[in-house]
């Protein structure tokens, strides 16, 4: 546990915390505060991992959420993360991490066969090949998917819980640097409700690791002073570990603050990841920036790494990336490393700078330090981890070596290729992007969304005029949110940090590997060969490369691309643009998307007042639209045949009770809620008495069948409308669709009660004296009840409503009760029906009985394509009436045609062969060409039953021009085997109807 | 030059430096025959069955930025033709038999992989419609088999069959001759071949004015200036409203977002494309290791390529209904097409009221799979001035007759 | 998510709301005296406007009630929101 | 059998009653209550004095507000439209006697008693359980004691009603919902427990 590259003092982390962890089965240490990545740095570990096409061994490159390298499987079992950032985790005791994509180990792998082969493997060279022999990729596939992707997927469950939260704010404040910082504390001065995120463990950004004094304090406690004013404040919340992964429309941006992942054994209630879906009035986006490599050859050996993460390295977590380094930059941000690193004991063998001397080479000269000016490396040498690098004097446009090559023995490489503001979420926003020519980067341009950048991220390098900015930015925010049109005062202007553009070295040897996008292995030769193709346009050549399209989405690489694609195409970065950025910034966790309304709780569960009583009787259940109700009720015994048919014959000669409450409700009252009825349904219903009720079908604008139900008129100008269970919020919807915004004159005002009413449907012979035993002020007979009436009073000594409504063909009552007395009215009709032999039945049987009878059911015998005239029920499609909605389509050619698919009843000729609903169903002469498709199909079964009454099978089916057909034989294709079957008049079953009216 | 192991042999020698341009970048000349305006994966397809089929090399694609990025660009690459309708499944089984030879067609390997396509049901009306789809299918000679739980259990391990889901799983459908391909490709592929055969492929070219005379159109205006044309063939997609505009014919489209997203890529877990219409997602794995996971589309007219976030979450909360074991896995990219939605969910493919304009689009959630057929149709519709059989019911004027195809209905969700 | 000003609760996420289209379709006010082509353009042909449209909303999950929004398609920013009933504001006529 | 039907709640018989983290946030089911859909044109002559008068109550006309007066409370729930929740028992008669004042104008009085389950969320996490499922603002600032929200929470749409400063909300939901909504609620709360 020696860590032999831990600086013996400063860094901030926790010295007196040792943290033990393990990777790839070796033991090491670190302390409290260490990153995985910094721990491993500090005990000399660089190699981590092999690269995902050529397998080539591959270091830390980063020191954040821009790591393109190291991804590593940590943790093990259920809790495993199979593709973590080496440089994102935190260290906890006991961590256990592995190099994945390798096989068998990470300093040995046998995929860097791939790397072998790489000259056959250029971008894109799937495109050309495994063609032959002809419809064999499938064979290819298998070993190339082995290939790709990095980790594994887990196979265990989850067994992490994930949260999600809304939340609400004036100002948000994306990313917790000096610029950060400086913005909140500016924007909540005046009080207003501000939220400040940073992905980080800590806020601080750059400033947990500069040497530098800012406003005469030192960066450190700068940051500290700003973070605890803030934290003082009532309406500022400071969210650490939060990541802002997207920026959607109206200014919402999803938070994903990482709650447990850095605690070894977290606690059960805690949820690991929390999704913040935080909605703002003002945004300000100060994310910083990120540095860039420079392509060279072999710039992916082990301890090559960019300048910004060597001094992170050393400042924040006292580690010394090495013993002895090269520092290549072409921007003066690389000197401030060479600086760390002689502060650190670091030997410097040279600052390469491809610029002529400037000031800071004087400054770097002054201390001893050897500065190659004009000089830029050529090629890193190392293999496993870097031995030393090549460097050579280039011409100004960096395209040629001009001199004698040096080699420079080295064991750590610091690249600056220059900074790019982390605009991707203001990109998100929609915000348009501007290309700053001095500093060669991408910076935020005109916004669209109520937002504003700040800092580094608005292109300002300097840490005092990031604090300036962002004071302004803070302050103009929390003022727009009073006074939107209120206008600020402009940032003032910025000292750029002057880059010399260098995206490529020269390469001495001609098939050098210069890598742009480390993750997705793609190379500057690549990038030209796509060019060279003719995948000029940056997406083309971006998806013909892959570039940035891996998990760190090309962070350190993208915009090295766009140079060099720019430069072989003859064409400036701005014109070759950018690649959209898409959400989100860094990968999130699916579970976090997902949250806690998984399993069980994936959609809300409707339940009736009498469920509980169903589960008791060991019902099984379906689902129908957001509820489920009882399919059957099984008794000991019996499949779901045998306990239909005992519960349909209990309906047909004794006594059956169905829970029908799902079913819609919608109360409507007013004058003109008749003539509402009437335009809404294909019947009339002027002539409707008060305690009467009347079937309806209701029709789309199209003409097609949607909905049907019973209404009930229960006063002068008091209706109560009954839907289908699936079909309730949608016929709500469509009613109050027309009369707020096309009858907007009609008073009829609609309250949806399904809810309030417990409906419990009694059928069969002895219905009535089941129900006469209940003490109830509702006349039962005939009489003053007979079929398809309506009646109010009390039952048992509550409110209660009761229709001879029928959907079985048997003698019916539908007594609805207020809900909370549903389950003891069910009781007590069950226990009252005992003697009869009262039998609870499922929505199975009750679709048996109404199809013996021919009644339709939505869903079944219509599909949204089905009109009333196809069902046959002409009868209820009103002449008189001039208009009612869908009436004007009926007359269309096509729906008005002959030939139509039309309802008609279908028996097998042998009747105990039940066919499969749903079969298609073709003319009887084409029975024998079944298996010789193609075969016209003139119909298909809409429903399929064993009739229990009836001793034989039963099918309703839509047939072309049915009607016209009766007798006729047809062939029924189950399953590719023709049944026969002839063609029948759908009402098998008391076809006159006399049961209903007993 | 030929793409094969060869070529690639012969050029690794050479560094790769001798590869020719994939299609030339003409500029465009000021008469064509047939000027096709969009360069996604249909309007390439009919410029190049113009050609192969038809002998017509007087042909420009016209698109306003570089090709291949609108839907061809954005969707989640399922090929399949369980469709119910019997219009719609002649049509995408047509497209289905072309997919089958494309790579070899194009000399472009598509990636198409045949792993099967399989829906799942979660009602009892869903278990009788796909009844009703896999006995249409069969009897149109589609291959489709019915599968029960335990079957779906053995085709795909790390599905969750348990009945105590809040949806439990009743059983499945699956088309084996389905599965996906690699979108680009299709692009490209058709691109190169194309322009082969003398098409000539004009990207960064926005058509802004279709120019008519006496009924009929005769050519269209451009950012890159007038081409005059003896008929116009407009494949845009989420954009049909907009082109057909000016030529003043409107349409029965409203485009609307559709949502999707990749995972990280992992090593090969899901072999198969799973859909459940029901709960609104639809996935499979692409070669790179990356989930590719569909959303149900917003309800709202949007041009933004962008959707709502609650989609997405409405998408991965049903992705863990089927695959608890993806709870850890990490959303890597997301990102939304403009579909081009007809009433009937199904697509428009022929003659407009103005003479020697075609309109093709329509396609909704279901354009990619229809690439090749959509473009043999429509190749074939602009040549004979009729559509071909296979496209003779996806009229406009099936807006006034009433004889919709509606695979929306049946399906109860539009994909 | 896009944020709908609902005329009375205010501005909520468009999941609380069910969209209804192009706004101002007029409905022939004699179906049965236009012809089946005029009936199809008025039942699916729309502006599906690139652009700033006015289209209707409803509130499902709050007041339940319909209004009408001026809408940019492309950014999505929302210009104005009015009542049912009530032409476009002047700007957006 | 002259026995009177007997009440259930809108929960299982097996659910707790209350759920919660002491300290933080309780969660409790309200007893049943009368409750009264009335549909009104505020605009009509003397509608809303007629309805103060048999109600004893205001109807509150700025949306999303509730006025509430020994034992009565009236919530907005529409231009037209409000929820008058009274005692248990007493809605019946309430109802004609509103009817009665409201005779011969266009307006509904349904009674929707047994329509919505009631849950009490009381104590200083409250705001944060409720932000886990609403998107609406509960901040001080912007929703204060005597408002409410007509919106959904853990996607089923419900009347979030602020009682009290501390602060405490009423939770108002379809009856059908209430369990689902009821284990959401408790296993939101799993958070602030000790």
């Amino acid at each position: 546990m020696s860590q032999h590259f831990r600086l013996p003092a400063g860094g901030v982390i926790a010295r007196n915390e040792p943290l033990a962890f393990a990777f790839n089965g070796r033991r090491y240490q670190g302390f409290r505060g260490d990153t995985l990545a910094s721990a491993l740095l500090a005990n000399g570990v660089h190699l981590v991992a092999r690269s995902f096409k050529y397998h080539r061994p591959r270091g830390i490159v980063g020191s954040g959420s821009e790591e393109p390298n190291a991804m590593v499987r940590v943790g093990t079992g259920a809790r495993v993360i199979p593709n973590a950032v080496a440089t994102t985790v935190e260290l906890y005791e006991g961590l256990r991490a592995e190099s994945i994509n390798c096989w068998p180990s990470v300093e040995f792998d046998l995929g860097a066969l791939g790397n072998v082969l790489s000259a056959l493997l250029p971008a894109g060279f799937y495109y050309k090949t495994f063609m032959w022999p002809n419809r064999a990729w499938m064979a290819y596939e298998y070993f190339i998917r082995r290939a790709a992707g990095l980790g594994r997927a887990p196979y265990a469950p989850d067994p992490d819980r994930y949260e999600k939260r809304f939340e609400h704010c004036d100002v948000l404040v994306i990313g917790g640097g000096p610029a950060g910082i400086a913005a909140a504390g500016a924007a909540s001065e005046s009080g207003a409700r501000v939220i400040l995120a940073d992905e980080n463990p800590a806020p601080g950004g750059q400033l947990l690791y500069s040497e530098e004094r800012v406003e005469g304090l030192a960066a450190r406690e700068w940051c500290e002073n700003g973070i605890r004013e803030l934290r003082a404040r009532d309406e500022v919340r400071v969210l650490t570990r939060a990541t802002a992964t997207g920026y959607y429309d109206h200014n919402l941006v999803c938070l994903l603050e990482r709650v447990t992942d850095h605690l070894g054994e977290p606690p059960a209630r805690l949820p690991r990841q929390r999704l913040w879906k935080v909605r703002a009035r003002q945004v300000i986006v100060a994310t910083g920036a990120i540095e860039r490599m420079i392509a060279f050859a072999d710039n992916d050996t082990p301890g090559v790494m960019l300048a910004g993460a060597a001094r992170r390295y050393l400042g924040q977590y006292a580690v010394r990336p090495g013993s002895r380094a090269v520092v290549f930059t072409n921007n003066d941000s690389g000197y401030d490393c060479a600086a760390a690193l002689a502060a650190s004991g670091v030997r410097v063998a040279a600052v390469v700078d491809p610029r002529p001397t400037g000031a800071a080479a004087a400054r770097a000269a002054g201390r001893g330090i050897r500065v190659l000016d004009g000089c830029a490396v050529i090629a890193a040498r190392g293999g496993t981890r870097v031995a030393s690098v090549l460097a050579a004097p280039v011409s100004a446009d960096g395209a040629r070596i001009i001199g004698t090559t040096e080699e420079l023995a080295c064991d750590v490489v610091a690249v600056s290729g220059g900074w790019d503001p982390a605009v991707h979420l203001y990109s998100q926003s929609g915000g348009r992007l501007a290309f700053d020519g001095v500093q060669q980067c991408f910076v935020p341009g005109p916004a669209v969304q109520a937002t504003s950048a700040a800092g580094a991220a608005n292109g300002a390098f300097h840490t005092e005029e990031c604090i300036a900015q962002a004071r302004i930015a803070g302050l103009a925010a929390a003022r727009h949110c009073v006074d939107p049109s209120a206008v600020g005062p402009v940032a003032p202007r910025r000292t750029p940090l002057a880059v010399t553009p260098l995206w490529e070295a020269p390469a001495h040897a001609r098939r050098a590997k210069k890598f742009v996008d480390l993750q997705s292995d793609v190379t500057a030769a690549d990038i030209a060969l796509a060019a060279r193709e003719g995948y000029v346009a940056v997406e083309h050549a971006k998806r013909y490369t892959t570039t940035g399209m891996n998990t760190d989405q090309g962070k350190t690489g993208n915009v090295v691309a766009y140079g060099i694609l720019a430069r072989v195409t003859g064409r400036t970065i701005p014109e070759v643009g950018t690649t959209t950025f898409r959400p989100p910034y860094t990968p999130v966790t699916i579970g976090a998307l997902a949250g806690r309304e998984i399993g069980g709780a994936l959609d809300p569960l409707r339940r009736t007042p009498m469920s509980d009583w169903h589960v008791a009787a060991g019902a099984v259940f379906e689902p129908v639209g957001l509820w489920r109700r009882p399919l059957y009720y099984p008794r000991a015994g019996e499949d779901m045949s045998a306990a239909v048919e005992r519960e349909c014959l209990a309906v047909r000669q004794r006594v059956g009770i169905l829970d029908a409450s799902t079913l819609g409700k919608i109360d409507i009252q007013g004058p003109d809620a008749v003539v509402l009825l009437d335009r809404v349904y294909t019947n009339a219903w002027d002539d409707l008495a008060v305690g009467r009720c009347r079937y309806g079908l209701m029709l789309r604008e199209d003409g097609m069948v949607f909905d049907d139900g019973v209404t009930s008129r229960l006063g002068e100008r008091h209706y109560l409308m009954t839907t289908t269970s699936g079909g309730a919020d949608g016929v709500l919807g469509w009613l109050e669709d027309w009369l707020q915004c096309e009858w907007r004159d009609l008073r009829a005002h609609l309250t949806p009660v399904t809810a309030n009413w417990a409906t419990v449907n009694v059928a069969g012979p002895r219905a009535r004296d089941v129900l006469a035993r209940l003490e109830s002020t509702i006349d039962l007979s005939a009489a003053a009840l007979p079929h398809m009436g309506v009646s109010a009073g009390s039952l048992m000594g509550v409110p209660a409503r009761i229709a001879r409504v029928s959907f079985t063909g048997e003698l019916s009552f539908e007594v609805n009760v207020p809900a909370r007395y549903g389950l003891a009215l069910w009781e007590a009709l069950t226990a009252a029906g005992a003697e009869f032999g009262i039998t609870p039945l499922g929505t199975e049987a009750l679709h048996v009985l109404r199809a013996e009878k021919g009644y339709i059911a939505i869903g079944h015998e219509t599909d949204g394509t089905v009109t009333p005239l196809d069902l046959g029920m002409n009868w209820l499609v009103s002449g008189a009436k001039a208009d009612f909605l869908g009436k004007r389509s009926l007359a269309r050619s096509d729906t008005a045609r002959a030939g139509r698919k039309q309802l008609v009843g279908l028996l097998t000729l042998d009747p105990q062969t039940q066919v499969p609903e749903g079969s298609p169903i073709v003319s009887a002469a084409n029975a024998g060409r079944v298996g010789r498709p193609p075969v016209p199909v003139i119909g298909h079964v809409s429903s399929s039953y064993m009739s229990p009454a009836l001793r034989h099978s039963i099918a309703l089916a839509l047939i072309e021009d049915g009607r016209n057909r009766l007798a006729e034989e047809v062939a029924v294709v189950c399953r590719g085997k023709p049944v026969r079957a002839r063609i029948t008049s759908p009402r098998f079953y008391d076809p006159k109807g006399e049961r209903l009216h007993g | 030059m030929r793409y094969s192991l060869w070529s690639l042999l012969g050029n690794a020698i050479g560094g790769h430096e001798r590869w020719p341009r994939a299609w030339r970048s003409p500029e465009p000349k000021r008469f064509y025959d047939v000027v096709i305006v969009g360069g996604g994966g249909h309007g390439l397809a009919t410029a190049y069955y113009l050609a192969r089929n038809h002998g017509i090399t007087d042909v420009a694609v016209l698109e306003r930025g570089p090709i291949g990025l609108g839907n061809t660009g954005r969707n989640t690459t399922v090929v399949r033709s369980n469709y119910l309708c019997d219009d719609s499944a002649h049509l995408y089984e047509h497209a289905l038999k072309l997919w089958e030879n494309l790579s070899h067609e194009l000399n472009f390997n598509t990636m198409f992989s045949q792993r099967g396509v399989v829906n799942l049901a979660f009602t009892r009306h869903e278990l009788a419609e796909m009844e009703r789809r896999a006995g249409a299918m069969r009897l149109n000679g589609i291959d489709c088999e019915l599968l029960t739980v335990a079957d779906l259990k053995r085709w795909i391990p790390i599905l969750d069959t348990r009945d105590t889901a809040r949806h439990p799983l009743l059983g499945g459908l699956v088309q084996r001759r389905g599965g996906n391909a690699r979108h680009d490709a299709i692009a490209w592929g058709y691109a190169r071949a194309a322009n082969a055969l003398g098409v000539d492929i004009i990207e960064n070219c926005a058509v802004t004015g279709i120019r008519q005379h006496g009924g009929r159109v005769v050519g269209v205006d451009t950012s890159r200036g007038h081409i005059a044309a003896g008929r116009v063939g407009v494949a845009v997609a989420g954009h049909c409203s907009v082109v057909m505009g000016l030529a003043g014919v409107k349409l029965p489209i409203q485009s609307f977002p559709l949502q999707a997203l990749v995972s990280e890529p992992v090593k090969p877990v899901l072999h198969t494309v799973v859909m459940a219409g029901h709960v609104h997602v639809y996935l499979s794995q692409s070669d790179k290791g990356e989930l590719v996971i569909g959303a149900a589309r917003d309800n709202y007219v949007s041009y933004a390529q962008r959707g709502s976030f609650h989609l997405i979450e409405e998408q991965l909360r049903a992705l863990l209904g089927l695959f608890p074991v993806f709870s850890r896995l990490r959303m890597m990219r997301q990102w939304a097409g403009i579909v081009d939605c007809a009433p009937d969910a199904s697509p428009i493919i022929g003659k407009t009221p103005v003479a020697n304009l075609y309109v093709n689009c329509g396609w909704g959630t279901g354009g990619f799979k229809a690439t090749p057929g959509s473009g043999w149709v429509f190749a074939h519709t602009i040549v004979n001035d009729e559509p071909h059989p296979l496209n003779r019911n996806f009229t406009l004027e099936r807006f006034h007759t009433g004889r919709l195809v509606d695979e929306a209905a049946a399906a109860g969700v539009a994909h | 998510m896009l944020l709908i000003p609902c005329p009375w609760c205010g501005a909520r996420p468009d999941s609380e709301f069910a969209s209804g289209g192009e706004a101002h379709i007029v409905r022939p006010p004699q179906p049965d005296a236009v012809s089946d082509e005029q009936w199809g353009r008025y039942l699916f042909f729309r502006e599906n406007v690139k652009g700033v449209q006015r289209e209707r909303w409803m509130h499902a999950q709050g007041c339940r009630r319909w209004f009408n929004v001026v809408r940019d398609t492309v950014t999505h920013e929302i210009k104005a929101a009015y009542a049912m009933g009530e032409p476009p504001p002047q700007a957006h006529r | 059998m002259a026995e009177r039907l007997a009440a259930r709640t809108a929960l299982a018989d097996a659910s707790p009653r209350a759920l919660g983290a002491p300290g933080a946030v309780t969660v409790a089911l309200m007893a049943a209550r009368g409750m009264l859909d009335v549909r009104l044109d505020p605009q009509a002559p003397g509608a809303c004095e007629r309805a103060r008068e048999a109600l004893g109550i205001a109807l509150p006309l700025r949306p999303n507000t509730r006025s509430a007066h020994d034992g009565r409370a009236a919530l907005w729930l529409g231009p037209d439209e409000w929820l008058i929740v009274v005692p248990d028992g007493e809605e019946a008669a309430v109802s004609v006697q509103l009817s009665e004042a409201l005779a011969g104008m266009h307006c509904a009085v349904t009674d929707v008693s047994d329509l919505r389950a009631a849950f009490e969320v009381k104590g200083a996490r409250a705001r944060d359980l409720l932000a886990k499922g609403c998107a609406v603002d509960l901040h001080p600032r912007a929703f204060r004691p005597g408002e409410l929200a007509l919106t959904a929470l853990a996607r089923v749409r419900v009347i979030i009603c602020q009682t009290a400063q501390d602060p405490s909300y009423e939770i108002l939901v379809e009856r059908s919902y209430a369990e689902y909504l009821w284990h959401w609620l408790e296993d939101a709360v799993t958070e602030f427990g000790v």
